[in-house]
């Protein structure tokens, strides 16, 4: 079996969709904030795959000497931003969910459609 | 080896990422949600990325599942106090 | 636009993604070939320039410093958002009193949970505590650094909720300093920058001794900030599952009474 | 001289010690302290705009000079474009500041806080010469515009609005990362004079990728057509204070970004081909759009939104047009606009303030009484519509110099939003004709947002909007506007300067401008714009008093219908376009660009 070598880029491609996919189909708002942590989720695959070398250590240099080959610090730096920002985006939009919710009863995006027109 | 985890990690990946946006029922999708997010911390130590693994797991596994069920709880709550408050004016 | 029209509309756009995606990613240098001057340069320089062990964590909070100044004030503004989501209204007045002044400590749940259960998490709630502060203090030498570590130390107190000792949970995580602590966590990060501009350096520039690779007090300032995000990170999150848990416990503690 | 860094940290540490300290301080001290700061903004951003307008400065965060040709950390380019809109974020964040100083009794103190970060990020996003340092201002000025955006949450639709506001944003932010990521593949790089110097003469798949994934998100934030559906909902809800940020700068923000980097890393890969065609063509889809569905709408925010929509696809048209002349001409439209746009939404909250309503048909002729809102409105309206005597004109006149296509353009978008504008002005301020029809969005009812709404109207509700209508005009008459916007765009554009400037901080010095007056040459369309404008406003307006056969689309109620479904509500549709909208971008880089 031959897999194309630059397999985990449409991985991260596959993933952003799945998660476009989930938001467009979803019929719960919490589960439309899920989706929106999977596409997020998609950057990770496709900074990592970016920065990854085979063979390479992991840039930690306790133990390791200076000189050896290790993985991109720089991606991973950018991934934990990253990361957080999607967990604070995830407590905000939740939080809209929770008082949309108290406010209206439901909890449906077909029925929280107050702005038409 | 690292190469043949990789290619059934991603793949386990890309399979339960779609399994995620497909689950329609909400605390069902928590779980798999921390399943999916404990899959990408694993693959972030395979590839080398032990800070964003930590990450990963604190908020993956921790924080953000938590997060939507104390979002459930609340919703669920609610519900069940407007209807108590609605059967006692009755 | 009804499901089924929105769905196909989905459709094209997604096909017309995938294909200006894989025609791009083709051109992509091979998989982990990574070749990029950028990384490499820093995982030269950072241990020599910045005695950090973790070139991650010396990005992170020195040569990209900026941005995760940045980031820490997304989480500042998101936990914002949220109390203000989530505050108590004020329309209720009556009922006002009775949400904030419930007493927690009549709170009891009704099925009681095993001993075994609350010894273990109680156990448990040390050990995140310790390694919580463990993870946000030596970020410069080994995996980990400020945000993981706070959000260990913000999970504390949740397994106190789990092991229902919701009085402690509750004395915790509404404490006015919790809030103090989160905007003087953020403040911290980004007087630390200012600290080097008093001294006629550039922002954010490292103005504290470097000391010995390897040992808890170097990289200077990676460490301060690291701690301030660790603060920062931690009390916000405890913000944020107390606005959550608010009502819910406010109502419990009312119906306990 | 004053860093630059400061014009981000002192926000936001006035920010979080407001945040820290927020059940101690008093009101007043909260407002004080936000309004010192904004002020202190707008001093530093002026000052670099007045040193830096001719020779682009560059300040490297944490002393991180660049190696060789590597940049090993962040930097902050100040040049005339930057520093302007900074200036202009920092002006308009004064003067709302001020607005609501008796506005959110019952935010509990997080009003401020928000402000000063949503402040501190659009200054960082103006100057940052960093592509991820742009994402991360970016995420920052959004997730402070979300939570402003769903300060009201007495009711459903103002959550509803931040829902659907941050769900497209944050996706667009997530495209905007994937494109970062593949720039980064590309390159190595993330300054973003390297990336453009790595860049230079290439154009093969992977940069048109990176380039319509990066363009998708930054053109989400700047509202255009198909990206365009989440502004109308976040505006018709957020706060009066919020909505001027919003629509007169966060938007045009938005397409700053894309301007800066098509400017620093596309513009060597593109030159010579389609591509900004692309612009062009996305903008006139965009004005026209905005315009028609400005005109047909009924509640004042909404309509505000849909002009501002317009409007910013007009600019979108001008930098599509990538001359000097017309860069220097959408900086002084962008900085006018903001300001009319700015002193109108001001109106607006004093008639909320007032009558605690929204909508035109409700408002039919209350506003009799404010004697000093009405003239304000209708300067405001004709203003949109570019009428000579607003700084607007002069940018417009610039834009459109040797295109009769695109002042077609201009005319058709300025003149529906400057109709819609004054429709309204007549029917609340004059009570003139009928009260107009009742429809669905005019029926979303606001909370007022002031704890003493209907009683007396204060000096600071009525300051802001004097001095944004003033200032505009006062734009327009001033000498040098057109010399300072030349010297602006002629750096903006000037790749290789701005490279040798980050890395090398040298001077560079640039041929001086040769002062145009295309002024009176534009004279004559400008005031055919404005007449073209009240004609249509006074048509709409006493529709009922036309001969049948002109009456129909007085309101433009029955073709229109169709069209407004598609602004359905629900965010879904919105991901749904966007991927679309995305889809269409990349397609047709490609075909441009190969």
């Amino acid at each position: 079996m031959t897999l194309p070598a630059d397999y985990p880029y449409f991985i991260a491609a596959w993933i952003l969709l799945c998660g476009l996919y989930g938001i467009v189909r979803s019929r719960h708002l919490v589960h439309m904030v899920i989706s929106l942590t999977v596409v997020q989720s998609s950057t990770y695959v496709l900074l990592l795959a970016i920065g990854f070398r085979q063979g390479g250590y992991a840039p930690v240099f306790a133990g390791l000497h200076t000189g050896v080959k290790v993985v991109d610090p720089i991606v991973q730096a950018l991934m934990l931003t990253d990361v957080v920002v999607e967990t604070t985006v995830v407590a905000l939009l939740l939080a809209m969910v929770v008082k949309a919710h108290e406010k209206s009863g439901t909890t449906s995006p077909d029925d929280l459609r107050f702005l038409r027109g | 080896m690292t190469v043949i985890l990789g290619v059934a990690l991603l793949a386990l990946i890309a399979a339960s990422a779609l399994g995620v946006v497909r689950t329609d029922d909400v605390t069902c999708q928590t779980i798999s949600l921390s399943f999916y997010g404990l899959l990408l911390a694993l693959m972030f130590f395979l590839f080398r990325a032990p800070d964003v693994a930590l990450a990963q797991i604190t908020v993956g596994a921790i924080a953000l599942p938590l997060m939507v069920m104390l979002a459930i709880t609340r919703m669920k709550h609610h519900k069940e106090a407007t209807g108590r408050a609605r059967k006692e004016q009755q | 636009m009804k499901r089924r029209h929105r769905l196909l509309l989905f459709a094209f756009g997604a096909v017309g993604i995938a294909f200006v995606y894989c025609a791009g990613a083709l051109n992509m240098p091979a998989w982990g070939q990574y070749r990029g001057p950028y990384g490499d340069a820093i995982a030269r320089l950072a241990v020599y320039q910045r005695h950090a062990t973790d070139t991650v964590n010396a990005v992170t909070y020195d040569y990209r410093g900026f941005d995760t100044l940045g980031e820490e004030f997304i989480l500042f503004s998101a936990v914002t958002g949220v109390m203000l989501l989530l505050r108590p209204e004020k329309q209720r007045a009556g009922e006002k009193k009775n949400q904030e002044g419930g007493n927690p400590a009549s709170f009891r749940d009704r099925a009681a949970l095993s001993e075994t259960v609350q010894v273990f998490t109680t156990a448990i709630f040390g050990f995140s505590l310790m390694f919580g502060i463990y993870m946000a203090t030596h970020g410069q030498l080994t995996p980990g650094g400020g945000f993981q570590g706070g959000v260990l130390l913000a999970a504390a107190p949740m397994l106190l909720y789990i092991a229902e000792n919701t009085e402690a949970f509750q004395r915790i995580v509404s404490h006015p300093l919790v809030e103090f602590f989160e905007g003087a966590g953020a403040a911290g990060y980004a007087l630390i920058g200012i600290a080097a501009l008093t001294m006629g350096a550039a922002f954010l520039t490292n103005v504290i001794p470097l000391g010995m690779t390897g040992d808890v007090f170097s990289s200077g300032t990676i460490a301060a900030i690291s701690a301030c995000v660790g603060v920062e990170v931690a009390a916000g999150f405890t913000l944020i599952v107390y606005g959550y848990l608010r009502e819910i416990l406010s109502r419990a503690a009312r119906e306990g009474q | 001289m004053p860093s630059p860094a400061l014009l981000v940290a002192v926000p936001l540490i006035v920010a979080a010690l407001l945040g820290a300290l927020r059940k101690l301080i008093p009101r007043w001290v909260a407002d004080l302290a936000a309004v010192l700061t904004a002020a202190g903004n707008l001093a530093i951003a002026c000052w670099w705009m007045a040193h830096a307008l001719h020779r682009t400065q560059v300040y490297w965060f944490g002393g991180w000079f660049p190696r060789g040709r590597m940049a090993l950390g962040i930097g902050f380019t100040m040049d005339g474009y930057g520093c302007g809109l900074a200036a202009l974020a920092a002006l308009l964040t004064t003067l709302a500041l001020i607005f609501s100083w008796k506005h959110f009794e019952s935010a509990g103190g997080h009003f401020h806080p928000l402000m000063l970060v949503f402040l501190a990020a659009m200054s960082g996003f103006a100057v940052s010469g960093d592509i991820f340092n742009l994402f991360v201002f970016f995420e920052l000025m959004s997730t402070a515009a979300f939570a402003l955006c769903g300060l009201k949450t007495q009711e459903p639709a103002p959550l509803a609005g931040a829902f659907n506001f941050a769900v497209t944003n944050s996706v667009a932010a997530f495209l905007m990362l994937t494109g970062i990521a593949l720039l980064y593949s590309a390159t190595g790089a993330l300054n973003l004079a390297q990336i453009g110097l790595a860049l230079e003469g290439r154009h093969d798949r992977l940069v048109i990728a990176a380039f319509a994934f990066l363009t998708t998100g930054f053109l989400v934030k700047a509202a255009e057509f198909p990206f365009h559906f989440w502004l109308p909902d976040a505006h018709s809800v957020s706060p009066t204070p919020v909505c001027v940020l919003f629509s007169g700068i966060m938007v045009q923000l938005g397409l700053f970004g894309a301007m800066r980097v098509y400017a620093t890393v596309f513009q060597g890969c593109f030159a010579g081909t389609g591509v900004p065609w692309l612009f062009v063509a996305i903008g006139a889809v965009t004005a026209l759009w905005g315009g028609m569905m400005c005109f047909a709408e009924h509640h004042l925010k909404r309509l505000l939104a849909f002009s501002t929509i317009s409007h910013t696809g007009l600019m979108t048209l001008a930098f599509g047009v990538w001359t000097k002349a017309a860069l220097a001409g959408l900086f002084v439209y962008l900085v006018a606009h903001g300001l009319v746009k700015a002193g109108l939404f001001f109106c607006a909250g004093i008639l909320l303030h007032r009558f605690e309503t929204m909508s035109e048909p409700a408002l039919f002729g209350k506003g009799r009484s404010l004697r000093w809102t009405a003239p304000l409105w209708f300067l405001g309206g004709l203003g949109l519509a570019a009428a000579p005597g607003f700084a607007l004109w002069a940018g417009e006149t610039h834009v459109t110099d040797g295109a009769p296509w695109a002042e077609a353009i201009f005319f058709i978008a300025g003149a529906m939003t400057g109709a819609a504008v004054l429709r309204v002005g007549l029917r609340v301020f004059a009570g003139l004709g009928d009260a107009g029809p009742v429809d669905r969005s005019a029926k979303v009812d606001e909370k007022p947002e002031t704890t003493d709404a209907g009683r007396r109207l204060s000096p600071v509700l009525y300051a802001p909007a004097v001095v944004c209508v003033g200032g505009c005009m006062a734009l327009a008459f001033w000498k040098g506007t057109m010399r300072v916007a030349e010297a602006a765009a002629a750096s903006f554009m000037d790749f290789r300067g701005y490279a040798h400037m980050v890395y090398a901080g040298a001077i560079v010095v640039q041929q001086p401008v040769a002062p145009h007056d295309l002024l009176t040459r534009g004279i004559i369309s400008a005031v055919l714009r404005a007449l073209a404008a009240v004609a249509v406003a006074l048509w709409a307006v006493l529709h009922l008093r036309v001969p049948r056969e002109l009456r129909w689309p007085s309101h433009l109620e029955g073709p229109m219908r169709p069209v407004r479904e598609l602004q359905s509500g629900h965010p879904g549709d919105y991901v749904a376009w966007l991927t679309l909208g995305c889809a269409v971008v990349g397609v047709a880089a490609l075909w441009l660009g190969l």
